[in-house]
């Protein structure tokens, strides 16, 4: 506000090319509207303009692709002719701004994009990254961010059942917060946004349009958070998850009714993009009359109601015969609706106000023609990131397990998703801690027999992908389909979030161009299509940019719910069993962060292939029945995951880690290396034996006692009172938030 | 000795108050008409021994400056203290 | 025998009720602003954050049209069930004694807990054993259930509560562990926990069905 | 001309206040020491046509009287109103 001196295209965000790309597109300046619009759909947050062409690198054909990027969530078919929606979003720096209403609205703006494509929202995961918990500024954020997520979605009747949660100290100064959601939709009924018809109305319903988040798109998701802060609090916009109950019952059923020609919600920069991006699908032009928009606050000038944000808005594309009937359904669900403007053959965006026209620009040049620019990676000569502060002093190895089930990345995530309604809608077949992925029920095809489910999970380590941005994100999309398989699902497709700090610099733009490559691959070796995503780009704080996170979700169909996997040991006497061409190495590990050393330059190579073929030969068995449970070694490695699995039955272990070495490091690293393909399996030892034919397979033990016990070379034995593994394991979280 | 005292916060003008508008929508149909502008906020009471630091505790702890103001209004001398 | 279930803006679990209803008898949703309960046997109150619970949990609901129908119906003798947030518009509407107060912990719980059923000769419990265990989810933020002491003593001589929190199992602070109460006929009854998700061996388990249960079976034993 | 009006409703003295409580235990470790006996309720302001309703409102809907006493106190004269 001060500094009158700066360009006003400048302190919008724009660059002096592009403004001038602006005016020739115009064939004249833009007035203060016009440039208001251009500024947020030029704007990295909506024009993708760091990473479009590096997107395309992403495979998007796959069997069972219905709808792929481009619509507001892509969609996967899961037979019986119905479709599964699903998309993630980052609302990181709203929540970094104000963590409750920021987390909040990223819940609604989610669920949004999936009712906008007709499809009912069933669920949502939340991924979150902050700084360690013992900085008082991590634990604000946890805990609004979690409450934030567990309001809106608890309050909106859709149940949140999975997530993931890290703290490492580079999300400090920006945290992370992405929610992913799914919807249920038949074939039929899924719902493009493209607006289509010259003369037909153009309706917004939902809440009243007030000065939320104006600026919100390129002031606050496009730019550094920096000292200034303060000045961008004014914006912050309040959840009303009963307003967008209401909205969402009401869509869906004006979907039901076939009143609607298209539909679309409004997110990021509110009636900007979402009307020019309708109109641009469709090839055709708009007239809005930014006079009728209902107002909540008195005296807003056309462009602050062209760019607000103010969330559960809607916007359809109606026949005008039909508008009337709309009309009356938004009624019914209390639901302010007003038609706006009207679908034109003109390909322009006009905004009217009083009759008078106070902007009109090209469709096209609005939300094709910003400028897409090339990346400079280049591989840093040293080292981005610090060394973690060490924490875990000596190389003992039982009190290296104690400390990592305490860790805040590796202790029981209780805390946090108890105050998630994870239950709502009858579906949950697996709630969280009972397996690696969630499991919902799909409606019964027929009466009797078997009940098909999807599995869902959201994976992505950031410090794996700082060590190695390539092999780190693939190893992303591996956890997400390990986790799939011990549940018995098969993937069907996976959506993502890019979160990146600014790409301008060429260091990030190596780790997006070696991320985006990574799961390109992955995806292809898995033939796993990617249906849709978000980028989020500029995480940087004073201290530096996060780890590079890609935040990777993915869904799956298992064909018979009853014979979902658990994680947990169930019965005593079964055999225990290692699978899969898992190599253990320490370097980028959760111990190596606890010993406080720093990240390697690389993660070890990784046989894709192979660890496809063990995550197919798990799934089948799991879907055959013939495993009690199934768990993927992660973080903290196996001895992690055995106590993982004797706490998630309550059954202790016997296990025969003879030929580990008895002591130093060769011990640490069997029990504690990470790296993809794993899996610890229990059942009876026939089956299990059977399995060895197909892919590498170790028997190590037996279920039963009230101890993990480990025997080492020379009869050695390391022994764990289930008890004490269980408390150090729930007190890690709880301890921290209180 | 110490005094008692209130704090209002209330959502700051141009926000978006849920709470007020639902409230607001309920009267007339219980038969209540003529009523306007109607917001929901906290009210928190207090004894404090150092009055001058009430204002520092709303910034901090009462409440969220970014979305909400409070005022600060002294009540009668705490009983008993 | 055909259930009732009530739907406001805001209400989120009454699918679940309709399906759990469906399991022993018939179910129709009833949408709030009307004022026909339509001949049903039994009313479902079912729990969600009617109204965006703004104001006070249940007490914008309490006023809605088809409430006057309910609060008709419940005079008359007919059985009215409210779950979790139906329980708070029950006690709001003033068919139900006390009130609930925010969790202790003032957060949302969402969690599998055992309940102790303390009567079973009633609408309905009359399923259940007397001292049976139930394993059934609760999912709240404001279930914390009060009354003054008078009342409270009156609630306990009267044999209204039904069922309490086994030892340990309550997350919300309530009162002598009630978990849920009855109005003084014996016609009314609200709990926090949630029966409706404890009825498909699939998604948990089965304990909640005997509640819906022993609604029919009374119905069945009046007609 | 409406009037603007101001109602406090606290939870009724002996009832559990967590809410209070909360307050009260976080104050100390920010700092603040000399607090007792913290409550807190709900501050609803609103414009009427009619002052002398307001009771009737808040036995009605804005308080809950098992449980919440409430306290009406006149604020300015609504603007505009
Ligand atoms: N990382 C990504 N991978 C694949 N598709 C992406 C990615 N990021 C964005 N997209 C796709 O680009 C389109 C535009 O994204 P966005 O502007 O976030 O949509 P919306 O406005 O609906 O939130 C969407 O269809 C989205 O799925
Ligand atoms: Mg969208």
């Amino acid at each position: 506000m001060s500094d009158t001196a700066v360009a006003p295209h400048r302190a919008l965000g724009l660059t002096d090319a592009e403004y001038e790309l602006i005016v020739e597109k115009l064939g004249r300046e833009p007035n203060a509207v016009e440039l208001s619009m251009f500024s947020l759909m030029w704007s990295e947050h909506c024009a993708y303009k760091h990473s479009k062409k590096l997107l395309g690198q992403l495979p998007i054909e796959g069997p069972y692709l219905l709808m792929g990027p481009g619509e507001n969530a892509g969609a996967v078919d899961v037979g019986d002719g119905l479709a599964i929606a699903f998309k993630v979003e980052s609302h990181n720096h709203p929540s970094a701004v104000e963590p409750f209403q920021g987390a909040a609205t990223g819940v609604g703006g989610i669920l949004r994009d999936v009712f906008a494509v007709g499809a009912r929202p069933i669920a949502v995961l939340d991924s979150l990254r902050f700084g360690e918990l013992d900085s008082a500024r991590s634990r604000y954020l946890l805990e609004h961010a979690v409450g934030g997520i567990g309001h809106y979605g608890n309050s909106i009747g859709v149940p949140t059942i999975g997530g993931e949660l890290y703290f490492e100290g580079p999300y400090e100064q920006n945290c992370l917060v992405n929610a992913m959601a799914l919807g249920i939709a038949r074939h039929d009924r899924l719902t493009r946004s493209a607006a289509t018809g010259p003369g037909n109305v153009l309706v917004l319903f939902g809440a009243l349009t007030g000065r939320d988040g104006i600026g919100g798109a390129s002031v606050l998701a496009s730019a550094e958070l920096g000292d200034g802060d303060a000045d961008k609090r004014p914006t912050v916009q309040i959840g009303d998850p009963f307003a967008e109950k209401k909205l969402m019952e009401c869509s869906l059923e004006l979907l039901d009714r076939e009143l609607l020609v298209s539909l679309q919600d409004l997110g990021a920069a509110g009636l900007t993009s979402s009307s020019s991006e309708m109109a641009s699908k469709g090839g055709l032009g708009l007239d809005i009359h930014v006079d009728r928009v209902p107002l909540r606050e008195p005296g807003m000038e056309p462009f602050e109601i062209m760019v607000s944000e103010s969330q559960e808005r809607m916007l359809c594309v109606v026949e005008p015969a039909r508008v009337d009937e709309v009309l009356a359904v938004c009624a019914k669900w209390e639901t302010t609706a007003t038609a706006i403007g009207e679908v034109t053959d003109s390909g322009r965006l006009r905004v009217l106000s009083g009759g008078e026209v106070v902007g009109d620009m090209p469709v096209e040049a609005l939300v094709d023609d910003c400028p897409l620019y090339d990346l400079k990676p280049e591989k840093p000569s040293a080292p981005i990131y610090p060394a973690p502060r060490r924490i875990l002093d000596g190389d003992d190895p039982r009190d290296a397990l104690l400390a990592l089930l305490g860790s805040w990345n590796v202790a029981d995530r209780r805390p946090v998703f108890e105050q998630y309604d994870c239950l709502v809608q009858s579906r949950t077949v697996r709630r969280p801690d009972d397996a690696d992925a969630a499991v919902l029920l799909l409606p019964a095809p027929t009466d009797a027999g078997e009940r098909p489910a999807i599995a869902v999970s959201i994976d992505g380590s950031g410090r794996r992908v700082a060590c190695d941005p390539y092999r780190g994100t693939v190893e992303a999309v591996l956890e997400c389909a390990a986790n799939l398989a011990c549940v018995g699902a098969e993937p069907l497709g996976l959506t993502n979030c890019l979160n990146f700090g600014n790409p301008e610099k060429p260091h990030i733009a190596w780790q997006l161009f070696e991320s985006v490559r990574g799961m390109a691959d992955a995806c292809r070796a898995l033939d796993v299509p990617v249906v849709g995503g978000n980028v989020s780009l500029y995480n940087e704080g004073p201290e530096g940019p996060i780890y590079p996170t890609p935040v990777v979700g993915m869904v799956g169909r298992l064909p018979d719910a009853a014979r979902a996997g658990r994680l947990g040991f169930a019965v005593a006497g079964d055999a225990i069993a290692f699978a899969g061409p898992f190599q253990p190495s320490l370097p980028g590990s959760e111990l190596a962060k606890l010993r406080g050393e720093p990240l390697p330059d690389g993660l070890s190579e990784l046989d894709v292939a192979a660890v496809r073929r063990a995550q197919e030969v798990v799934r089948e068995a799991v879907r055959r029945g013939e495993l009690r449970s199934a768990h993927d070694v992660v973080e903290g490695g196996l001895a992690v995951a055995l106590a993982e699995c004797c706490l998630g039955g309550g059954h202790g272990a016997t296990v025969d880690f003879r030929g580990a070495g008895a002591d130093g490091e060769r011990l640490l690293e069997t029990l504690f290396g990470e790296g993809a393909g794993g899996f610890v399996l229990s059942g009876p030892r026939p089956a299990l034996a059977a399995l060895a034919r197909e892919i590498r397979l170790t028997f190590v033990g037996e279920v039963g006692g009230d101890a993990l016990s480990l025997t080492l070379d020379g009869g050695a034995t390391l022994s764990w009172p289930l008890a004490e593994l269980r408390s150090a394991r729930e007190r890690g979280l709880a301890d921290a938030i209180g | 000795m110490s005094r008692r005292v209130r704090v209002l916060v209330r959502p700051k003008a141009g926000i978006l108050d849920p709470q007020g508008q639902a409230v607001e929508r309920a009267l007339p149909a219980l038969g209540f008409d003529g009523v306007a502008n109607v917001h929901v906020g906290r009210l928190i009471e207090l004894d404090v021994e150092d009055p001058s630091r009430v204002g520092e505790m709303c910034e901090k702890l009462l409440a969220n400056p970014l979305i909400e103001d409070y005022e600060i209004v002294d009540a009668a001398p705490a009983h008993g203290g | 025998m055909r259930f009732g279930v009530l739907r406001f803006p805001g209400t989120c679990d009454e699918v679940d009720a309709q399906l759990a209803c469906e399991r022993v008898g018939e179910a129709v949703i009833l949408w709030h602003g009307d004022r026909d309960l339509q001949g049903v046997d039994a009313v479902v109150v079912p729990g969600g954050f009617s109204y965006g619970d703004y104001l006070r949990v249940g007490a914008i609901a309490r006023f809605a049209p088809i409430m006057e129908s309910v609060i008709a119906f419940a005079r008359e003798g007919g059985p009215v069930l409210g779950i979790c947030n139906g329980f708070q518009v029950l006690c709001e509407a003033g068919l139900l004694p006390g009130a609930l107060l925010p969790n202790k912990t003032l957060r949302f719980v969402c969690r599998q807990v055992d309940l102790v059923v303390e009567r079973a000769d009633t609408v309905f419990t009359n399923a259940c054993a007397e001292g049976e265990r139930l394993s059934i989810p609760a999912k709240h933020t404001t279930g914390c259930w009060y009354a003054p002491p008078a009342l409270h003593e009156q609630v306990e001589a009267n044999g209204q509560v039904l069922l309490r929190y086994a030892p340990g199992e309550s997350f919300n602070g309530s009162l002598a562990d009630v978990a849920g109460v009855r109005n003084e006929a014996g016609n009314v009854f609200g709990l926090m926990p949630h029966p409706e998700h404890a009825v498909d061996p699939l998604t948990g388990s089965t304990d909640g069905l005997k509640l819906f249960q022993s609604i029919a079976n009374s119905v069945a034993a009046h007609v």
